[in-house]
């Protein structure tokens, strides 16, 4: 039971722990980032809850990238961060989506007669009590006033990929996720956005992490506020937040 | 009792329904495969060994999808089945199929197991008495095998008590419906401080399963004396 | 006429085994390991030789060529295992009841109270196989094969296990089951006492062959084929039952010859079987005098046969039938004994023994 | 000296057994289901007895008084099964060697070679017990037993599955392990013949007691106690090699009487047990001429036991010793036997038959 | 094999490792409570038999979850492991573990399914012949047991193989340290267009898993050939 992490003479490593929506941008900005720095990049990717949890737990990450400021909250309340280190990262939007590649626009607004497209339907959102997609596409039905109507309705999913796949299977007709995920898929039309005011900043924060501090954790916190970073989330359509 | 509320109640209830038909309607089903796969030899038996065992290979994620892909109301079986009026989408019935898919491999393992051990010459001799293949398997097989059928079904019961990452995916999480325990847990995981309230379900869960592991191993007991000898 | 011939290869033993058998039963007899079990497997279809035909009568069980091969539970086979192999999993009651609830309905059935009396299992009812001794679990496997209506029976050395007097309790049964209930038997047996007792037929089986076959007497009789050892030989006479004597001796009559045997239960008038083993009987010259032996059956001598060892076996025509005796050489030579000679065979009451009297069913199919 | 002494009761039944057994080979002989096997267990420490003693010498391997419960495993005892059991998942050769892995490397051991040749084994070795017939399997059963390297013998029924000419080969065998190699031996048995041959002792069990115990003579001698029928009784004689004579014949001396026998391969000098069968003597009140039987012994009858059907049993005391003969009541009468008469006892030569005759150990003991 | 990229590729050799050990290092363990469990009475028998069984009830997430409380660098196991160098935390050990405890249930249930199988008369009988107790378990209980073991042995194999849920609570999903196929495959499914790059490893997957299962079918039926008569 040796660590196996080898000590490179000159090129430093730095892991990230990262919510798993990031996959496809971090995938990108590994590229960039380990030619043009010479570091090591190595990314765990999984929900933030368990990464909070792993990194409360001692686990050997040198940045934290969550997809919920609740966690990033808990990670920072007990001293885990390093001073001032943690910065809003990106930022996403909340969609409706219906299931068929042209399905008709509707104008989300308060009260917007969401319940009765439904019918007898389903509306597919991650769990809204617990996976930060569930929880902002909840607060914007209640913000818009429509949440009592549609709450019976709703079937929520571990994560948001999964209510995705619901309604691009057409399990359900209509589904609330990010705009990332609902534009890679074919197989459902983003029919309105949800007002950004309508639920909390939907906000992907960073932050060092009070570790071992070393070159490339530098390096790296410098490269994602850079301008190759900006290119990669925005390709996945992410807002950038940080300027 | 006031340390669970009624949406945890209801979760409770719901799990053991979701269970307790998982596992007996599957069992009949689990009997028979894994007599054919004890007993018989026929073309394409490792495939069907293959894809019994196939959930407990595949991410349970992959295997919620398929099923979605396959019994939703919009897949192959699904729009079949559902002009019949059996739904399965968004209901606690998918809830209840997908835990049986997934408890099905460890059904099959522990009676195939015991079927395995049944002393085909008893079989044997049943048959000398007149007995036709179906009887033979219904008075000596059967309950020689009882030991691992119990254990098979337990087992079964267990996992489906447990299972989570298939149903979610294919059934989603809709309170009352096909909300059941591992779902409120895992629920109650995924937000700061939600622990104590998913530690209240693991407890409930454990006491559960665990009433019914006991209840097996008595039963197990009573088989195994009445079996005799072993 | 139960016709069986079977060819089957194990790895290092060939059975190649061809006997015909009439009505009645037909014992099978040879040393360990020279192929009943394997036989009689084939005929209860649990072995499927290689090749071979097995009818009774009209009936056709197995035919290779013609492939025919009947499942097990189509032949209507009551088989006693060597091993009994009881159900473990029911109780004594039940295992004697299970062939029962295959039997049809209509097939003729042996009384349950009955057989339970007569193995003697009815304290053990309620219990499992594995509360039984070695004895019992037999006698609960005889019980089974025989309440399952069988239309035929096979029998393993059903009685192995058995001390002497609960086999000579069970004997009986099974010359009622050979002569009234008209069920053709296989059976194994090893004891020549058996034998002689109950077989319609003797096949003779050694190294997987059938190295003679033919009725009981005169297999029996013929210590040159007898597999087991020359101790066997005997002869069997029929006689017909005269009276019953007040002391316990019941007379019976060999062509004209007085028998005197332990009361047998036969009424007067009935046809027996009557063994006398070969080394049972003494030879004497003049008509003895003065003996405590009952049986004096005067003969001739047709043949004497000396063996390899000290014994020879002197063959004698008496008016009841061929008797055997089984003497040394030397007291051949003493005596003199010739072809033609006229001589008396003496022959003990009591070495006419119990379970060497059966019911009479005459090998002459 | 064994001691045992064991009280265990099932449900329905009890075992409630005490006997005291010399050296040398002690049978148990009682009906199916009297308790020998459980008897037997209790000795291997297969069955924790409620409560009992077990000892062999000082050598304790049972005390419930004083809490000693000697494990199966350090018993060192060699178990022959009723049901056999070999090992399946071993060859025959791996079920033969599997005792001696565990055998102190020092203890005394049979050799491996000897004991397949005499069991005739040698063909199978290499099989597993699955595909081997029922006798086979009782052979490896035994000859695992043996070669064991055992301080006690345990042998339930060994035989039972073997027809006769292989008895006859394995009994020696049993001889020389209770007189030469000195093994104490609890042999459970059915076959008087089995019993004369090779007990020192015996323990006759009924209903889970011991109703009769002591010398092989003494217990099949007397038919009041013999459990399983009258047909058992008979005499055991001691005597001596004379000479073998050319034509097959062994001279025996008895106390003076002459008795001939097929061959025995003793030498001369050495002391034999003969077995008579009370129902192969003829009585006869003068000296018998002209007879095929060569054994005449002169004897004075000492007692005349009338049983309950047809028989009676005279007891005999010649110069060989005591004599049974078992007649009918009527040639009693006829004869006119009271005891203090001069009669003489004819025996057959062939009737005292080899699995009659045994290496003699005196039950002196 | 340009099909599976370089991180792809050591996934599955992650896999692979980590479920050997996973199984080969449980199985001593396995057998031994399975035959505690099969074979002994003791107190606190049907405690132990429901601890083994809790990682089928729980959800996978709780079971990761406890291990990172105990088994972690901070947590009391683990910290005192960590003081003899022996640290499961997020390293491919870790994962081992996990799917070792996620397994177990499935490995102890078919060993002692089969275990209870072996007729006690052998077991005496070898005791008579002078093995003692843990020499009758070897020479006779455990090859007697065999077919249960390879069953159970390839049954947590492939549960090794498909585990997730605890795995990536416990040891998170680290390339090339923790990432095993079914994290990998969660990554590829939590973004826009890793459906592809997923189901390639599901297929990876499987047909390692096939490999197994067809292997233990191969050795099972040598072995139950071997044990003869059944
Ligand atoms: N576990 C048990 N529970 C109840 N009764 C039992 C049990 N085992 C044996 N018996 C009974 O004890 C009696 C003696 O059995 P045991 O096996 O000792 O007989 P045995 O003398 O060996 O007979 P056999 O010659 O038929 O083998 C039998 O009546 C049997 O039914
Ligand atoms: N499956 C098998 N494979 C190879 N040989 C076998 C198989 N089964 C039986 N044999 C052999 O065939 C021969 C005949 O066996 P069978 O059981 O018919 O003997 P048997 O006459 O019934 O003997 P016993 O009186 O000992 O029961 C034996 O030598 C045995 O070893
Ligand atoms: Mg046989
Ligand atoms: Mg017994």
């Amino acid at each position: 039971l040796v660590a196996t992490v080898p000590a490179v003479a000159h090129a430093d490593s730095v892991t990230v722990f990262a919510a798993a929506s990031m996959a496809n941008a971090l995938a990108e900005i590994e590229t960039g980032f380990e030619a043009a720095s010479g570091h090591d990049l190595v990314i765990s990717l999984a929900g933030s809850s368990a990464l909070a949890r792993q990194i409360q737990q001692g686990a050997p990450a040198d940045i934290f990238i969550s997809a919920s400021t609740d966690w990033m909250d808990v990670v920072e309340q007990d001293g885990l961060i390093e001073n001032g280190a943690r910065f809003d990262l990106v930022g996403n939007s909340l969609v409706l989506v219906a299931h068929g590649p042209d399905a008709a626009l509707v104008e989300i607004g308060d009260g917007f007669a969401l319940a009765a497209m439904l019918g007898d339907g389903r509306l597919a959102m991650a769990l809204v009590d617990a996976v930060p997609a569930g929880i902002y596409g909840k607060a914007a039905l209640e913000s818009l006033g429509i949440w009592a109507d549609v709450a019976p309705k709703v079937a929520q999913s571990d994560n948001v990929r999964t209510a995705l796949a619901l309604v691009a299977t057409g399990e359900a007709p209509f589904g609330i996720v990010y705009a990332t995920d609902a534009a890679a898929e074919d197989r459902v039309t983003v029919v309105g956005t949800f007002p950004a005011d309508s639920h909390p900043p939907i906000t992907y924060s960073a932050a060092d992490l009070a570790s071992r501090d070393g070159p490339a954790e530098a390096a790296f916190l410098e490269y994602l506020r850079g301008p190759q970073a900006r290119v990669a989330f925005e390709r996945q359509g992410f807002t950038v937040l940080v300027e | 009792m006031d340390w669970l509320g009624p949406e945890e109640w209801s979760a409770v209830a719901l799990s053991l329904q979701v269970s307790f038909w998982a596992t007996i309607l599957s069992l009949p089903l689990g009997i028979f495969v894994a007599y054919a796969l004890a007993r018989w030899s026929f073309p394409g038996k490792q495939l069907l060994n293959g894809i019994v065992h196939l959930p407990l290979i595949l991410p349970p994620v992959v295997t919620g999808y398929i099923l979605l892909l396959t019994l939703g109301t919009r897949g192959p079986v699904g729009s079949f089945l559902a002009d019949w009026g059996i739904v399965f989408a968004f209901r606690w019935t998918g809830a209840a199929v997908a835990a049986a898919v997934m408890a099905f491999p460890l059904m099959v393992r522990a009676i195939r197991l015991s079927i395995e051990a049944v002393d085909p010459k008893l079989e044997q001799a049943s048959a000398t008495l007149g007995a036709a293949p179906v009887w033979v398997f219904l008075t000596v097989t059967l309950p020689m095998a009882l030991p691992g059928i119990v254990a098979g079904t337990i087992l079964a019961f267990a996992k489906a008590m447990g299972e989570f990452g298939a149903t979610i995916t294919f059934v989603s999480n809709i309170p009352g419906q096909t909300r059941t325990i591992p779902s409120a847990i895992y629920a109650f995981l995924q937000v700061p401080g939600g622990e104590g309230a998913a530690m209240t379900l693991v407890i409930v869960s454990v006491v559960v399963a665990m009433g019914a592991l006991l209840l097996s191993e008595v039963i197990g007991r009573r088989v195994a004396a009445r079996v005799g000898g072993k | 006429m139960l016709e069986v011939s079977v060819r089957h290869a194990f790895d290092g033993f060939t059975l190649d085994a061809h006997f015909s058998a009439p009505p009645g039963l037909t014992v099978l007899f040879g040393r360990s390991g020279s192929g009943k079990t394997t036989l009689v497997n084939a005929v209860a279809g649990l072995l499927m030789p290689d090749a071979g035909r097995i009818a009774a009568g009209s009936w056709v069980l197995l035919d290779t060529d013609k492939a025919i091969r009947l499942k097990p539970h189509r032949r209507r086979i009551g088989y006693v295992f060597q091993e009994g192999r009881p159900f473990p999993h029911l109780t004594v009651r039940q295992n004697l009841a299970y062939g029962a609830w295959f039997a049809p309905k209509d097939a003729p059935r042996e009384d349950m109270g009955r057989v339970i009396a007569l193995l003697g299992i009815g304290h053990v009812l309620d219990r499992r196989p594995d509360a039984l001794s070695g004895g019992e679990k037999q006698r609960v496997a005889i019980g089974r094969a025989l309440l399952s209506a069988p239309r035929l029976i096979l029998a393993d050395e059903p009685l192995a296990a058995l001390d002497e007097a609960r086999k000579a309790e069970i004997l009986p049964y099974f010359e009622r089951l050979r002569d009234e209930v008209n069920i053709p038997i296989l059976y194994v047996s090893h004891s020549a006492s058996e034998v002689a007792r109950l077989a319609t037929t003797v096949v003779a089986l050694d190294a997987g062959r059938v190295i003679a076959q033919g009725p009981a007497a005169e297999v029996l009789g013929n210590p040159a084929v007898l597999p087991v050892g020359a101790r066997e030989a005997g002869a069997v006479l029929e006689a017909r039952v005269v009276r019953h004597h007040a002391d316990g001796l019941t007379e019976l009559d060999a062509g004209g010859i007085a028998l005197f045997l332990p009361l047998v239960s036969q009424p007067p008038g009935s046809l027996l079987r009557v063994r006398i083993a070969a080394h049972d009987v003494i030879l004497s010259r003049g008509r003895p005098e003065g003996l405590s032996a009952l049986n004096i059956l005067p003969g001739v001598v047709r043949e004497v046969r000396a063996g390899d060892g000290p014994g020879a076996i002197v063959a004698l025509d008496t008016a009841g039938g061929r008797v055997l005796a089984r003497i040394t050489r030397r007291s051949a030579a003493t005596l003199g004994l010739v072809p033609g000679m006229a001589v008396h065979a003496i022959v003990k009451t009591v070495s006419v023994a119990a379970s060497d009297v059966g019911g009479a069913r005459a090998h002459r199919a």
